[in-house]
């Protein structure tokens, strides 16, 4: 089916800005009703849309699935080396080591803003990938 | 107001099941997940409400109406 | 002030009701989704102005103008895709019957 | 020749970074130093991957880059308007269900891609029309309450003044 | 501006009622096409409620949730406009 001029130029003019409101909902993960996981999604849902207006092909220029397969592995190693870390300096296992903030402010966390950031990129390329996938299958 | 909507919840699940065509379920299955988002809403609960959100609406609905239109549209 | 925040809440409520009545009333696709896209954007533009005007210059008031935006922009684009959906598939516009009137 | 595409991308990707500010500072509504300094930061990595989509190589007009703000609030104003009187005109329609819908096609005179999707969704949002296909410059509009069906009469009578201001803002 | 919680009430409980008449679309359209215009009304008037009810509790970061659904709710109707053509259309 041939896409219309309307879709497409909208799409394209929105994806910026889906892409740095995911990106909001994963850096104030921990002041606001966001997260990781929610971000990481809505990170997922922008690439989704340049899929289903200019096609699959185009949202792999810009986001490669072997750089994509490579970034998910690595983001689930440096959550546990995170962990670790916490391991070594501190009692527990993801014990803070970092100095807290002030509250309401946005590095208040410690390292939840790291940990914050790590989930969202591992759930948001694992999503992709699994719409570049099923996009991409033949069907019956 | 939640009884409303709980009302509401269990009409479209009914629906969802009831529908021969696979498509018409899928739309009652978005409807029926964006209801259970704003009931989690209004109690207070935002961070289920846009787990909710994201995932029943958005990407669980993409995957089911590309996986439709890549087999047969109707249940038997 | 007060009376202006009445008056976009009531606005609101009274599009979204004759909306629906417009997309439960008229024969075919394309009637019911002009009502549809007017009536319904329309509705939710005043509720929203509404609570602009009640939050005043705050913070709150930015994310509700960003939410405007948003609406203004894909709310068309969304009816468009619908009725281009329905063109493509062929569908024929609905027709009022009039003996007297050329058909070109 | 290289020079030139090189500088292009940067200029690019510095646009693309400054619009996506504005939306950050206007969302979070948050003037902490650190605040802004992620902002810039988030903004910066968002646009260099997508300066190619955001703004394509071809979109060379210094007018389509940055449209005239002041004319463009005087738009949305002008726009808003009109669509509280489509409005009531549609529901005085739909109490008297009065309607005769035709399907006019006509041509539009714009010649940049943004100002003909404004004009398609504007035309979207106003009295009785509704846009059903848009190709190159050939619209393709549904009309609830059509009183000709001559394409350059219908297009006079539908685009209204809103391609003389589109004309003005980004031409 | 501090306005009477009951009137931020009564808007609430109409909007969930248009929005229970514009399901009745959704259930009864003979085609495919009306129940994604009953879908596209519902979107709205819900996240309409959202805020409504985020300006109720003044809350600013429930707002969060009603851009969100702004977003889903704009790519699933385009996934299922774009995906499922009828007869002849087909991917």
């Amino acid at each position: 089916m041939k896409e219309s001029e309307i879709v497409d130029m909208i799409s394209r003019k929105l994806f910026p800005y889906i892409l740095l409101f995911g990106l909001y909902l994963i850096s104030y993960g921990h002041l606001s009703p966001g997260g990781g996981f929610q971000g990481g999604v809505v990170l997922a849902s922008g690439v989704i849309l340049i899929c289903l207006s200019r096609g699959v092909s185009s949202a792999e220029r810009v986001f490669p699935s072997r750089k994509l397969r490579i970034v998910e592995a690595e983001m689930f190693f440096l959550f546990l080396l995170m962990g670790a870390g916490g391991l070594l300096i501190g009692k527990y296992f993801l014990e803070n080591f970092l100095p807290l903030g002030e509250a309401g402010e946005v590095p208040s966390g410690g390292f939840i803003f790291f940990l914050n950031i790590v989930i969202g990129l591992k759930v948001g390329a694992g999503i992709i990938l699994i719409c570049f996938y099923i996009l991409k299958s033949k069907g019956e | 107001m939640t009884e409303v909507i709980l009302i509401l919840l269990v009409i479209f699940g009914t629906l969802s099941l009831q529908f021969k065509k696979l498509l018409n379920a899928v739309i009652c299955l978005a409807i029926f997940s964006l209801l259970s988002s704003l009931l989690f809403y209004y109690l207070h609960a935002p961070d289920v409400a846009i787990a909710e959100a994201a995932v029943g609406a958005g990407v669980a609905t993409v995957l089911f109406v590309v996986i439709i239109s890549k087999t047969r549209k109707e249940e038997k | 002030m007060r009376i202006l925040i009445y008056v976009f809440l009531g606005l609101g409520m009274f599009f979204g009701l004759l909306g629906n009545l417009g997309v439960l009333r008229f024969p075919d696709i394309y009637t019911r989704l002009q009502a549809s896209s007017k009536c319904g954007i329309t509705s939710l533009l005043s509720i929203l102005i509404a609570s602009m005007l009640i939050k005043g210059i705050t913070p709150m008031s930015g994310r509700i103008l960003v939410i405007t935006l948003f609406f203004l922009i894909t709310s068309p684009v969304a009816s468009h895709i619908i009725g281009k959906r329905a063109w493509e598939e062929g569908l024929i516009p609905w027709r009022r019957k009039k003996p007297g009137k050329k058909e070109n | 020749m290289i020079n030139v595409f090189l500088k292009w991308k940067i200029v690019r990707v510095i646009l693309t970074s400054l619009y996506l500010v504005v939306g950050w500072i206007l969302f979070t509504g948050n003037l902490a130093p650190f605040s802004i300094f992620l902002g810039f930061t988030f903004s910066f990595s968002v646009a260099l991957f997508t300066y190619n989509i955001f703004i394509e190589e071809r979109e060379v007009a210094r007018r389509a880059l940055l449209p005239r703000a002041y004319l463009l609030l005087i738009y949305l104003g002008v726009l808003i308007f009109k669509i509280y009187l489509a409005s009531f005109k549609m529901v005085l329609t739909i109490i008297t269900g009065d309607i005769n819908p035709r399907v006019v096609h006509f041509r539009t005179g714009l010649r940049s891609e943004v100002a003909r999707v404004i004009l398609a969704n504007s035309i979207t949002l106003t009295p009785g029309t509704l846009t059903l296909s848009l190709d190159q410059d050939h619209l393709i509009v549904h009309w609830l309450n059509a009183k000709t069906t001559h394409s350059h009469y219908a297009g006079k009578l539908i685009k209204g003044s809103f391609e003389f201001w589109l004309k003005k803002i980004w031409i | 501006m501090d306005l009477n919680p009951l009137v931020l009430d009564i808007v609430i409980f109409a909007l969930t009622g248009i929005s229970v008449i514009s399901m009745v679309r959704v259930i009864i359209g003979p085609t495919t096409e009306d129940r994604l215009i009953g879908l596209n009304l519902v979107v709205a008037q819900i996240v309409g409620i959202m805020v409504v009810v985020a300006v109720k509790f003044n809350r600013s970061i429930y707002l969060d949730v009603a851009l969100v659904y702004a977003i889903l709710g704009f790519v699933s109707i385009l996934a299922i406009a774009r995906y499922t053509g009828g007869k002849e259309v087909q991917k």
